[in-house]
């Protein structure tokens, strides 16, 4: 079922591949993460591929620009549980396209000709909460979400459960949902009111808010994990880690086995688990190197499956 | 728990200052008759400007200039629109703000391009020495950055400059009431208007700035999130009055800072509930529930003489 | 006495020209001429930013038109969001006729939106869609009057001005989808596992629009629905006598009052009319592909919806094609970036201008009735 | 500014809107020190003038010059500025406002002095934390004059300003005037009444659709050649009646004027009643005890009692303020009482809805024909049979317009209405042509049991005063009970049957209209006199009002 070389709408000797980004590109966080990656499947298959993209899509519109894709692409791609259902019913009916979905539920089932693929935005948590941990002086920390959507919410208790894995007396606060990934102001408020009840290193799956939490840590002697864009340190001394989870390896995962001939639905979970693994965390600054041990040792657990994180 | 409501506090008023700002202007807008649904466009042309401006010069009182300009300008052209050409008030309110998201989402990846996750030059807070360690009201309105006290001013400069026993505000009043008569009195009706909106454009600018350079030193993509509407809300809230609009951006401060320290006080609240309550409390308001509430007679309606 | 606080009402009859004008003005002021130069300006900014993004005019071009017109799918796709949107513009353009601005039109799309995903989910699978449809569609369009029968109620009772209190309705509809999308208890498909997304389950088979394009185009039994809504309105609007009711009403209630007219229930059925149509055409969008109730999934057609009915000024022949040119020019402009690489901030810039000269340049057709 | 400059001189001044020429070459001259009349019929332009002068409208074409030099407003802001106060007959008080917060907006300087002085000069003393809103329509004219006079305007521009002044008023208002030109300043005065001009005016000017018809000084211009510039017809063509509400013969006492009015002015298709139809006797319309509170607690109408017959025409006098607003509310529907009841002929409608109170046949003229007798925007046609329009169906949906337009070119014609047509708005009718189509509205009703109407020659002109007069006496005629609330004496004088006089929310006399000092005794009661000659207490007033008296069998009237 569809394992087998382009057959798409063209048939061509050049692929297509179109990608839904229902998101700002430019969100510093999900979107950009993926776009990151598309740019370098771009680069990477020059030639070969031809890419094209839509970006800030209204709900009502994902359906439009699924389609739209399918009639011309080879391979579409979707970013974001929210299309979940709109990738499902237009895979449905282009049975000979391809479809790659990004960051749906993680439990989802792959179709005749759609992929899932899961970022596992929830071992990085883990990750950034055994960090936020390690880190902490004061022995407490806090998480903070984007919305209460289910990706987000499983982050967050992946976020305990790594705090508590790294310092099992750490002090973990209820984890606070901005209820917008992108609102500055209120990430800046939600970091306040963590760090004014007693943390001072924050996680947060947070596109743009992100600068928020950097805000509120600069004023309160705080810091925060950063991620899923690993900046390089230093560029803003609140961030005591980057926790990267690279949401653009999986594009360039679809598009490689496409071109390969060997593309198939499949529900893949990316992360330490996965074959070449794709999240980490860059510490900054120097916290000694017994953090580093730490880490690296549960980040072997995890890889190992001693730990799992779903 | 003291750390909690000092949070609570602090946090509420922090969330109000661009509130405040925004609805002091369009209180005096909307007295004068002209709704001005764009004031969500208007901060967020002041936001992306002051921080181009602020990146630019490296100057944070630069960006607070440019971002009062760029307000100017995007205030110019509704009022033009909208007070000169009489085009309906709500499509170029609602439509600006459009525009104004695609021009500043444009304008943002030429200007700060990758370097979006880097910051600008932006205000620290000043705390009021002594003050600021009065429990509560010390962190809530003594620890501000110099835009928001600014904030502070301004609004409570408005309320009281345009009160109904000044000169000024009993025209803006009877402008936006009846306009043929105040015409007929003397009054410079379009004038007025074009000032206030004006007016609005620049007090939405600065409370830009104050979102994009006091709280986070930077912009990024749609930074004001729906508080512009909020801020027309307040005014309704307030029921065109300018206290009570005051509380009112106090009151909607305070209700989503509650979002952030209810976990800390162990309530569980539903994030979207507490996003409504704002527009509910307004409806009641406005629905005489809570006391009389009246708009202003001539509110959205042009004005043509001779007519 | 002053005005009721309405925006220009009526199409202004292009009276003859004032005496200082020269003869070219009647021409210039023409509607059709000044949309056209609108139009051209907006054009020539869409030029400027697709330059901008690299590419060409051509290409842009081609790929505006092949995103409007280029297939089955594109003109289903756009005539099923100019169905929408005409839905809620005839219902604002009802109600305009009795003088009330219904700035709700998100807020009532976001109930007809809930009561339809509610009565859907309730229907059994296997309901027959000659049951199931109607069903789904009554539902939208009760919640949606219902929901600017609020703001009717406190106009009538209160004398509170419905521009108002229609805009805080949007926000709360707005929000009561999020909150019933998000509880079990209320429309979230069951939770079977933490990844179980916040969003209600599909609406039943027999619940769901029918196609009326064949398999190639996704053109529902919406886009003949606001066909007949906007026929029929006009009709009644102006070849009966609640039309004229309606229209005496908007002009003068204390004189309608007094000629026996009864002013409340006119207000309020124009009102609830509006939000009714706004309800079905809420109902209409839970009820197409992928048939789920989401949050956002109003997705601001009810502001769109608001201003094709403004810029329609009371004519339906009006909405009818303003709804199309809005239609098209949304799913061109996906295809724009899709096709063409155009960011979508350009498109949204070009199409906030085409609205604002437009509404700019209706200036120039009413003038004639100024006379200062 | 010289010294022999006239104040205002207009020449060649021209104003179209769209194709209708409300001004064509319009010449006009006012001398400094003097009050020059401007009179014509409804629509002539006299409006459209002031607005010119005032700044409100910028004509086509035209030169203006003021005290000699040129003169160019294109806004009322500079007509302000150089000296020019208006006094607008709407629109001209923010109603939210209190009072004094009005004139504040004038941003005078000093303004307790000039409060004070036109206080001390002219007597009027208007209560400054008043909310306007709350005010009787007579005395937001008096803060309308005192708004203007505070201004110490060189030229003062009235525009029918008495319409809504109680006989004192009017002459104190005359008075000032005469003080202004006294002074050396000038005034324009609009005007319909010949006896105002007569007693205030130096000059006159006449205008006739849009155009100047004759003028002069008011010296060499009795009325015997004022009316027929105005209206076309000679000043005989009117009844003796009618010529005392212009204020032809306004001094001369007017006993048994309405025994001497001759059959309606204008035609008179259904002169030919038969007598069957005819009805008379009491309990046409019962008001019993009916009371209205204000907002403020007080007591718009006290406890009121009115009976008023089959063919009886009664009249209500007073200045304006005094609860005929709200009995007029009170009998369209507008208004529910607190107490008492509203029964015509027998059957109560206190609480009825408008349409019931119509198909009931009670005809009602509301006070303020622009906001609540029709509306402006739609056609004569749709105005005159909105409450109706099930008669006009066709295919049982549709709405058989020219079945309607035929009924109303019907209506039209019968009434001798001028317009543009049924198809024409009703907002391009001269207001007295305005006001028949009203009341050619309500005569229409069937059963007509009464008809109230309240002020229905309000702002007419003296053509169009006629026939509205000879439509109420046919309506009499027939049978229909009438009542007319007007601030205009004469009018009632000549009118009415019997006379009542509205003071502090009472119905006070009756006055026999026939008796050779009924004017005084209304003046007398009009102030509250608790003892008007030949009357009891103001008890035995009210019960006297009450009382159902004889009412003339075949009335000498007609
Ligand atoms: N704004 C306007 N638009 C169109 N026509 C107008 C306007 N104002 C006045 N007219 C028309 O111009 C003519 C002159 O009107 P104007 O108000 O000057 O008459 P008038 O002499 O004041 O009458 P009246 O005695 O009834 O007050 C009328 O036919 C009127 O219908
Ligand atoms: N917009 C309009 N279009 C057509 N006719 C108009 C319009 N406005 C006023 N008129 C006409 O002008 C005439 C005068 O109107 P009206 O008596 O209400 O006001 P006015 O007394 O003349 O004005 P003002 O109160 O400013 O002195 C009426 O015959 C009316 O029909
Ligand atoms: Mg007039
Ligand atoms: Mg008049």
């Amino acid at each position: 079922s569809g394992s087998s070389a382009a057959d798409g709408a063209d048939g061509g000797d050049t692929l297509e591949v179109g990608v839904l980004f229902p998101g700002s590109l430019s969100d510093d966080g999900f979107m950009e993460s993926a776009y990151l990656g598309y740019q370098r499947a771009a680069e990477k298959h020059a030639g070969a591929v031809r890419f094209s993209k839509v970006e800030q899509v209204a709900t009502a519109d994902y359906e439009k620009a699924l389609v739209r894709f399918a009639t011309t692409s080879d391979l579409v791609i979707s970013l974001g549980g929210q299309t979940d259902a709109d990738v499902r019913n237009v895979a449905a009916r282009f049975p000979k396209v391809k479809f790659a979905e990004i960051g749906g539920p993680a439990d989802g089932k792959p179709g005749a000709n759609l992929s899932v693929y899961d970022p596992q935005q929830a071992e990085a948590a883990f990750l950034s909460g055994a960090a936020s941990a390690l880190l902490s002086k004061t022995g407490t920390v806090g998480f903070i979400g984007g919305a209460e959507l289910p990706a987000i919410v499983n982050a967050a208790k992946e976020y305990r459960k790594g705090a508590e894995a790294a310092d099992p007396d750490v002090k973990v606060l209820t984890p606070q949902y901005v209820g917008d990934f992108n609102d500055v102001a209120k990430a800046k408020q939600s970091a306040l009111a963590g760090f004014g009840a007693g943390a001072d290193v924050l996680g947060q799956i947070l596109n743009l808010g992100h600068k928020g939490v950097a805000q509120a840590a600069g004023q309160r002697d705080g810091a925060l994990v950063g991620g899923p864009i690993a900046r390089e340190c230093g560029s803003d001394p609140a961030f005591a880690a980057y926790v990267e989870t690279d949401v653009g390896a999986e594009i360039e995962y679809a598009v490689d086995h496409l071109v390969a001939g060997d593309w198939k639905a499949e529900a893949v979970h990316f992360g330490l688990t996965f074959a070449e693994p794709h999240n980490d965390i860059v510490l900054c600054g120097d916290p000694g190197p017994a953090v580093g041990e730490k880490l690296d040792e549960l980040k072997r657990k995890i890889t190992a499956g001693e730990i799992t994180t779903r | 728990m003291s750390a909690v409501l000092d949070e609570l506090a602090a946090g509420g008023v922090r969330l109000a200052i661009p509130l405040l700002l925004a609805s002091s202007g369009e209180l005096l807008s909307e007295r004068a008759g002209v709704l001005n649904l764009s004031v969500e466009g208007m901060m967020l042309t002041g936001a992306f400007a002051g921080a181009a401006g602020a990146l630019a010069s490296g100057s944070a009182g630069v960006g607070v200039l440019t971002a009062l300009a760029a307000g100017l300008l995007f205030a110019a052209l509704q009022a033009l629109l909208s007070v000169v050409l009489r085009a309906d008030q709500i499509v170029t309110g609602i439509t600006a703000n459009a525009l104004a998201l695609g021009a500043t989402t444009y304008g943002s990846r030429l200007v700060f391009g990758d370097a979006s996750a880097d910051s600008v030059p932006g205000f620290d807070p000043i705390p009021v020495p002594g003050l600021h360690r009065i429990p509560v009201l010390g962190p809530a309105l003594f620890e501000q950055t110099a835009l928001g006290y600014a904030a502070f001013a301004v609004a409570a400069a408005l309320a009281l400059g345009f009160s109904r026993r000044t000169g000024w505000g009993l025209a803006v009043d009877a402008i936006g009431e009846d306009a043929t008569t105040a015409d007929r009195c003397g009054l410079p009706v379009r004038a007025v208007r074009f000032a206030a909106v004006l007016l609005t454009g620049a007090v939405s600018g600065l409370a830009g700035a104050q979102l994009a350079l006091s709280e986070v030193h930077a912009f990024s993509d749609n930074i004001t999130g729906g508080i512009g509407h909020l801020a027309v809300v307040a005014v309704i809230a307030g029921r065109w009055l300018a206290w009570p609009t005051i509380l009112a951006c106090l009151f909607f401060g305070v209700a989503q800072s509650l979002q952030f320290a209810a976990p800390a006080l162990g309530l569980h609240v539903s994030a979207p509930l507490l996003t409504t309550l704002p527009y509910v409390v307004a409806l009641l308001a406005v629905s005489g529930l809570v006391g009389r509430s009246r708009a202003p007679s001539g509110l959205t309606v042009p004005f043509l003489r001779g007519s | 006495m002053p005005p009721p606080p309405l925006p220009p009402s009526a199409p202004a009859p292009s009276s003859a020209p004032r005496a200082a004008l020269p003869r070219l003005a009647p021409l210039l002021g023409h509607p059709v001429s000044v949309g056209l130069l609108a139009v051209v300006l907006a054009g020539t900014a869409g030029l400027g930013l697709v330059l901008g993004a690299g590419t060409t005019p051509a290409t842009a071009w081609n790929a505006l038109a092949e995103g409007m017109f280029g297939s089955p799918y594109a003109i289903g796709s756009s005539l099923n969001s100019a169905a929408v949107l005409a839905l809620i513009a005839t219902g604002f353009t009802a109600a305009h006729r009795a003088g009330l601005v219904n700035v709700g039109g998100e807020g009532q799309l976001c109930a007809g939106g809930l009561a339809a995903a509610a009565v859907g989910l309730a229907l059994p699978a296997g309901v027959p869609a000659v049951l199931g449809v109607p069903l789904v569609l009554v539902a939208g369009f009760a919640a949606g009057a219902a929901w600017a029968g609020i703001a009717a109620r406190l106009r009538t009772r209160r004398g509170t001005s419905e521009v108002i209190t229609t805009l805080l309705l949007n926000f709360i509809g707005v929000g009561l989808v999020s909150v019933a999308v998000h509880e079990e208890a209320l429309l979230r498909q069951p939770v079977t596992s933490s990844e179980t997304l916040p969003q209600s389950a599909p609406l039943p088979e027999g619940a769901r629009l029918p196609l009326i394009g064949g398999i190639e185009s996704p053109a529902t039994a919406i886009v003949v629905i606001a066909a007949l809504a906007a026929v029929i309105t006009g009709v009644v609007l102006r070849r009966t006598a609640v039309g004229l009711r309606l229209r005496s009403v908007g002009h003068s209630p204390a004189a309608s009052a007094r000629l026996g007219l009864p002013v409340a229930r006119l207000e309020t059925g124009g009102l609830a009319f509006a939000g009714g149509a706004a309800g079905v055409a809420g109902a209409g969008l839970v009820a197409m592909a992928p048939s789920v109730l989401a949050e956002h999934f109003s997705s601001g057609y009810g502001f769109s919806g608001l201003v094709v009915g403004l810029l329609a000024r009371g004519s339906l022949t009006a909405v009818a094609a303003v709804s199309l040119l809005f239609g098209f020019l949304t799913n061109g402009g996906i295809n724009l970036q899709l096709a063409a690489g155009v960011p979508a901030s350009s498109v949204q810039i070009v199409q906030s201008l085409l609205v604002l000269f437009v509404a700019a340049a209706m200036f120039a057709t009413t003038r004639n009735r100024s006379t200062s | 500014m010289s010294a022999t400059a006239p104040a205002l001189e207009i020449s060649g001044l021209t104003k179209s809107f769209g194709t209708m020429r409300a001004l064509d070459d319009v010449r006009l001259v006012v001398e400094a020190g003097t009050v020059h009349c401007v009179l014509g019929e409804n629509g002539a332009g006299k409006s459209t003038l002031c607005h010119v002068v005032g700044g409100s409208l910028v004509p086509d074409k035209g030169v203006l010059r003021l005290y000699g030099t040129p003169y160019a407003p294109r806004r009322p802001a500079d007509a302000l500025a150089a000296g020019i106060a208006m006094v607008h007959q709407h629109f001209s008080l923010v109603p939210t406002l209190t009072v004094g917060e009005n004139l504040r907006l004038l941003r005078l300087r000093d303004l307790p002095r000039r409060v004070a002085r036109v206080r001390e000069e002219y007597g009027l003393e208007p209560d400054l934390d008043a909310r306007v809103s709350d005010l009787p329509v007579g005395v937001r004219q008096r803060v309308e004059i005192v708004k203007a006079l505070l201004r110490e305007p060189r030229l003062l521009v009235l525009d029918e300003p008495t319409g809504v002044l109680g006989p004192a008023e009017t002459d104190a208002l005359l008075a000032t005037c005469r003080r202004i030109a006294a002074a050396g300043h000038a005034v324009v005065l609009v005007t319909h009444k010949l006896g105002e001009a007569a007693r205030a005016g130096d000059a006159a000017t006449v205008l006739r659709a849009g155009r100047v018809a004759g003028g002069g000084p008011l010296a060499e211009l009795p009325p015997e050649r004022l009316v027929p510039l105005m209206i076309g017809r000679p000043a005989a063509s009117l009844d003796a009646g009618l010529a005392g509400t212009i204020g032809l013969t306004e001094d001369r006492p007017s006993p048994g004027a309405g025994a001497s009015a001759g059959p309606g002015t204008g035609a008179s298709p259904e002169t030919g009643t038969s007598g069957a139809e005819r009805r008379r006797g009491p309990g046409a319309l019962r008001l019993s005890d009916v009371g209205v509170r204000r907002a403020d607690g007080s007591y718009a109408l006290d406890r009121t009692s009115l009976d008023v017959g089959f063919g009886e025409i009664v009249g209500i006098a007073g200045v304006e303020g005094n609860g005929q607003s709200e009995l007029m509310a009170l009998l369209g529907g507008a208004l529910a009482p607190d107490t008492g009841r509203v029964e015509l002929a027998g059957r109560d409608i206190t609480r009825a809805a408008p349409r019931e109170r119509t198909r009931a046949g009670l005809g009602v003229v509301p006070e303020d024909r622009h906001r609540e007798g029709c509306v402006p925007q739609l056609p004569v046609a749709e105005n005159l049979f909105l409450g109706r329009l099930d008669r006009f169906r066709r295919y049982g949906v549709f709405l058989d317009r020219r079945a309607m337009n035929h009924a109303a070119d019907a209506v039209l014609t019968g009434h001798g209405i001028r317009s543009g047509g049924p198809g024409a708005l009703m907002s391009s009718l001269s207001g007295g042509n305005q006001q028949k189509v009203v009341l050619a509205r309500e005569l229409a009703l069937d059963p007509l049991v009464c008809l109230a109407a309240a002020q229905p020659t309000r702002g007419l002109d003296i053509g169009a005063v006629g026939a509205v007069h000879s439509r109420i006496r046919q309506a009499s005629a027939k049978g229909t009970a009438v009542l007319v609330v007007s601030s205009e004496l004469s009018e009632l004088l000549v009118l009415c049957d019997r006379i009542v006089v509205a003071y502090r929310g009472k119905l006070l006399g009756p006055v026999d209209p026939s008796q050779p000092d009924a004017r005084e005794r209304i003046g007398a009661l009009m102030l509250g006199a608790d003892h008007p000659a030949g009357s009891g207490t103001e008890g035995a007033g009210r019960a006297a009002a009450t009382a159902p008296r004889p009412v003339p069998g075949d009335a000498p009237r007609h």
